[in-house]
């Protein structure tokens, strides 16, 4: 692979622009779909581009207070993070632009990076609403990520490999072994709400409490990067889900196989903004409980599944 | 009231029902919104008919109406919807009843000298009479606002 | 209950003179009770009749006096309103040992009337601010905004600068000895 | 956060998401955990019992109004029945269900308002989306029928200034058939929607003893099971003729309260047909004289918030001597402190919304300031509990139990 397809391949297709596009028009049909949901209009299909370039414009206000590094970094390692976990995701062939054995487990720890980063943004602030939002997001942290880490692991294990594309590969060869992890995959998909912090897990930054937590002191171009980083971090998550939990249709045509995978990830957003439509929030307390006591053992009945399995198949 | 067995997500088929159905709230302005017609907007006067009693000034809880005298008999009507409030006691106030309360409601200004609007009464029948067209403010005939 | 019946029994254990009770309709009583004889009163219509809904105090400036209203009402709906006096400057006893909702309406009564109540336990101002000065008190009568013109006659035309229905035009002149910190 | 015991304040007000009016609720938080709630109030005030001596009955009324934009028509009315009664005025029976027609319309639109609100502080936003689309049929009917969609001006002294249309009437019942259907979905959905019921049961407890005690009023008072409805204890307009039930509910907490709004929706379906069916001809107003005359009177109204009291004294001129104000939110805002009582940062929004609160209300009740006297950032006013929860821990105290082993004076600090 020379250097210049390399280039192309990370900064533009499928690369960097490709998810920042896809995580825009996530945005927006993840907006519309909400809207529609709740019987209203919802944004017209640019709004999410124009919202992001209004941000970029608008004057960029940094507490005097806050730790001036941090509060810039973080938004441009929340983005950076979830750029590059998106290269060793397969998306519509079993190769992803990069891959070595054991990157599922890097693809999970880049995507830890923008919670971290929204930790460090909101403590930095030193403002009390972001200070709130910062040790409510690194709480709720611990109450999804295992859950989610062990609902990844466990079709790693029936295919016994590490690696995205190996497990893609295993897949591909055992078409229908994929709904042996169905209840992985709603494990995932609650966890994501938790990861993305949305409504019902959305305690992090509820409004009506502690204003936008973590983002409360954030505007201007910092705020439009952490946006679009979430946005993109929404897509990053959902192709993994769908590389790991609905791995068929790969290898197809290159333009059959991106609508495939388009589908899916409209499928998966489908679901994501239908959940965080019929719950209200639950308190982080509510939140920590429901994860451990409930979440928790079903991905560990999905382990169990899967190990039992793997004697049999 | 016993609660019975918990849902989560009980909401789900109504919710999903809503995609299906026309949503509820329009893209205003682009979409065309109507008040009821017995809606209270601002008042508006037949100014020839007014007698310049000022009652409807007298009531007005929030002092917005000011009338003034600009000849024999004859009355302008301001009103600042800066401070009306759309109450139409100046309507049920008034003895001839030459107030009626409009239904418009798109009264958003920049200026808010704009917000004054002025009902002229017609020019006096002029004495030296030939000549209608020209007299003194021919482009603000009865009844119509000024701004 | 019957408001008669509470009447007479008002009227015979604490021999009121003629006229201090008077029967509005089925559901109100007004009581009019010398500052002396109040306590009593009260104590009997709160606990010995069951009157334990305080509506609100209310405070009337009559001249010479401060007028005091207690509202009273009972479950079955009989409303008895306990008017009392008191020249201006004398004391009132507090009735939150019976209700202590009653804290922020005797307070009010201190701040818009200036009245003086006996048994108000420390505590900030209300409803008026910290830096209002202590003896200025706007719901007395002879009491008139500085630098305002008096409200409520019919405006003259044109000039209705800086009346009440138009709190947000500031006043002709903010009165810097108040205290008050600018907009 | 390895220093658990470290206190944080925050400020929850006087701009704040949670507050859609302003207020300042200073929070000291353990944790998540509240540990004290330093409230003051005075962000709005208007000076309308001032205002209110300084102009004539006629513009009084639509001052009044004013006073609160939901209950609008709530104040006005209680204002004019003191004053009718004052001036002898017997109003024709006509306008009397007129009135009771518009003030349980009004009911309607205020308790579904704080459905939603209540759905927001929760994160539910989707009822809130419901609930005020809804709404909307109420408001557009009351628009139609008043005039305008809050603020209706429609009582004047004597009667009413607008008659219902014969034609109107099936429409009115077209809405409560409609609005009757949904109400029944959002009590099926309190009822059964899990994570809901997690949100708002066990929040913001209010024992009977606590809210006889405090004075609480109102569905914040009924649904810790005090008994209490001043539309059957103390009947105006046309509520003698009516039957309906008061609802009561004996959770003592925002699930309670959210049940027994919900209850008295269904009631208030109830009443509106009641009405529909009874309402009779004849004039809609009588002639009212400018000058009341001398003498003074108080009536009660029950707001969808609670009890409305206004006292209005007479002295013969087109001006009052005197006009108090008693808004329900005034009542109910000693109970806030005790709710809120070891409970959590994120319960904070639910439970101050869960009064129903309108500080606006409050604020213009007590507000004295008129324009010219002070500059307006001068408008901080504040208020502790200190004394009531003195009184709180003194009373407990005499019964037994004692909450100073809490730490917490009286739940709350001044």
């Amino acid at each position: 692979m020379s250097w210049v397809v390399a280039g192309v391949n990370i900064l533009i297709f499928p690369g960097m622009f490709f998810l920042l596009v896809l995580g825009l028009a996530g945005q927006f049909v993840d907006r519309k779909l909400y809207a529609r949901l709740q019987s209203r209009v919802g944004p017209p299909w640019f709004q999410p581009v124009a919202d992001f370039f209004k941000l970029l414009g608008k004057e960029s206000v940094i507490p005097e207070e806050a730790d001036r590094r941090m509060f810039v970094m973080a938004p441009v390692f929340a983005l950076a993070a979830v750029v590059a976990a998106y290269l060793y995701i397969p998306l519509w062939s079993t190769k992803p632009i990069f891959s070595f054995y054991g990157d599922l487990v890097v693809v999970l720890y880049l995507l830890l990076i923008p919670t971290l980063t929204f930790f460090l943004g909101g403590w930095y602030s030193r403002s009390i609403f972001s200070t709130l939002g910062a040790v409510r997001s690194i709480t709720q942290l611990f109450a999804y990520e295992i859950p989610l880490l062990i609902a990844l692991l466990s079709p790693a294990l029936l295919a016994d490999t590490w690696s995205i594309s190996g497990m893609t590969a295993y897949y591909q060869a055992h078409p229908w072994y994929w709904l042996f992890n169905l209840i992985g995959l709603g494990v995932a998909l609650v966890t994501l709400l938790g990861k993305l912090e949305r409504v019902p897990f959305d305690a992090p930054e509820a409004e009506t409490e502690i204003v936008a937590g973590s983002f409360t002191e954030y505007s201007g171009r910092h705020l439009a990067f952490f946006r679009m980083a979430i946005d993109a971090e929404a897509i990053v998550s959902s192709s993994l889900v769908a590389a790991v939990f609905l791995p068929f249709g790969l290898g197809l045509p290159l333009w059959l196989g991106i609508i495939v995978y388009l589908a899916k990830l409209a499928g998966i957003l489908f679901v994501l903004a239908l959940l965080r439509t019929v719950f209200a929030r639950l308190r982080m307390d509510q939140m920590i409980n429901f994860c451990w006591r409930y979440v928790a053992p079903i991905a560990f009945l999905q382990v169990i599944i899967d190990l039992v399995l793997k004697e049999f198949l | 009231m016993r609660a019975p067995r918990h849902h989560l997500g009980e909401m789900v088929s109504s919710v999903l029902g809503s995609l299906f159905r026309k949503p509820a709230t329009i893209r205003y302005p682009y979409a065309p919104f109507k008040m009821p017609d017995r809606f209270r907007g601002p008042p508006k006067w037949e100014s020839d008919k007014c007698i310049g009693c000022k009652l409807c000034s007298r009531d007005c809880p929030s002092q917005a109406i000011t009338i003034t005298k600009v000849g024999e008999k004859r009355f302008d009507q301001t009103v600042d919807l800066g401070k009306c409030v759309f109450c139409g006691q100046c309507a049920e106030t008034c003895p001839r009843k030459v107030i009626t309360m409009t239904p418009d409601f798109e009264l958003a200004q920049i200026d808010k000298q704009n917000l004054k609007i002025t009902y002229h009464a017609s020019p006096a029948p002029a004495a030296p009479a030939p000549q209608p067209a020209a007299a003194p403010e021919p482009a603000k005939g009865a009844g119509e606002p000024t701004v | 209950m019957d408001v008669q019946a509470i009447s007479a029994e008002l009227q015979t254990r604490f021999s009121l003179p003629e006229g201090a009770l008077k029967v509005q309709r089925a559901t109100r009583l007004w009581v009019d009770v010398d500052m002396a004889g109040f306590p009593a009163l009260f104590d009997h219509i709160v606990k010995g009749m069951g009157f334990n809904i305080l509506c609100t105090i209310t405070g009337l400036d009559l001249g010479a006096d401060l007028g005091y209203i207690y509202h009273l009402a009972h479950d079955c709906g009989i409303m008895v309103n306990v008017k009392t006096r008191s020249p201006k400057g004398s004391t009132v006893k507090s009735v939150t040992p019976y209700f202590p909702c009653a804290d922020l309406y005797e307070r009010e009564l201190v701040d818009l009337l200036g009245a003086h109540v006996d048994g108000l336990g420390p505590g900030p101002r209300y409803p008026l601010p910290e830096d209002w000065p202590v003896d200025e008190h706007p719901l007395l009568k002879d009491w008139t905004p500085k630098g305002a013109t008096p409200a409520g006659d019919a405006p003259a035309a044109g000039a209705p600068a800086a009346t009440p229905a138009q709190p947000a035009s500031p006043p002709p002149a903010a009165p810097a000895e108040k205290g008050s910190t600018p907009a | 956060m390895s220093d658990i015991d470290r206190v944080v304040t925050v400020p929850i007000g006087p701009q704040h998401p949670a507050l859609k009016e302003p207020e300042s609720f200073m929070v000291d938080l353990r944790g998540e955990k509240i540990d004290a709630v330093r409230i003051r109030f005075g962000y709005n005030h208007r000076g309308i019992e001032k205002g209110c001596e300084t102009r004539s009955y006629t513009q009084d009324l639509y001052l009044v109004e004013r006073v609160c934009g939901i209950c609008s028509f709530s104040h006005s009315t209680a204002f004019i029945h003191a004053v009718e009664e004052i001036a002898g005025l017997e109003v024709p029976v006509r306008a009397k269900y007129i009135r009771t027609i518009i003030g349980e319309l009004e009911r309607i639109h205020s308790h579904l308002l704080w459905l939603g609100v209540a759905g927001h502080e929760i994160g539910f936003d989707t009822l809130l989306m419901y609930t005020w689309r809804d709404r909307e049929q109420v408001m557009i009917l009351l628009a139609r029928l008043t005039g305008n969609r809050v603020n209706y001006g429609i009582n004047t002294y004597g009667g009413v200034r607008r008659d219902i249309a014969p034609d109107m009437m099936p429409e009115i019942l077209k809405v409560v058939d409609s609005l009757e259907e949904r109400t029944k979905h959002y009590i099926e959905l309190a009822m059964r929607e899990q994570t809901l019921i997690q949100r708002l049961s066990g929040v913001g407890k209010l024992s009977k003893e606590d809210a006889l005690f405090l004075g609480t009023v109102g569905p914040t008072a009924r649904a810790s099971g005090v008994d209490r409805d001043a539309r059957r204890d103390d009947p105006y307009l046309a509520y003698p003729d009516l039957e309906f039930k008061v609802v009561i509910d004996d959770h003592c907490d925002v699930y309670g309260r959210t049940i027994v709004r919900l209850g008295e929706l269904m009631q208030t379906y109830s009443i509106l047909r009641q009405l529909i069916k009874k309402i009779p001809d004849g004039p809609i107003t009588v002639k009212a004289p400018r000058r009341i005359p001398e003498g003074e009177a108080v009536s009660r109204y029950e707001a969808p918030r609670g009890e409305d009291v206004h006292y209005v004294r007479g002295n013969g001129t087109e001006k009052p001597e005197r006009v108090k104000v008693r808004a329900p939110t005034l009542a109910n805002t000693a109970s806030v402190g005790k709710m809120l009582e070891d409970g959590y940062l994120a319960d904070l929004p639910i439970v101050v919304a869960a009064i129903d609160p309108c500080f606006s209300c409050t604020d213009r009740m007590v507000g004295v300031r008129e324009s010219g006297t002070e500059s307006r950032g001068a408008g901080r006013k504040t208020m502790t509990w200190e004394e009531v929860s003195r009184y709180g821990v003194e009373w407990h105290k005499a019964r037994g139990l004692d909450f100073s082993s809490l730490g917490i004076p009286g739940g709350i600090e001044a």
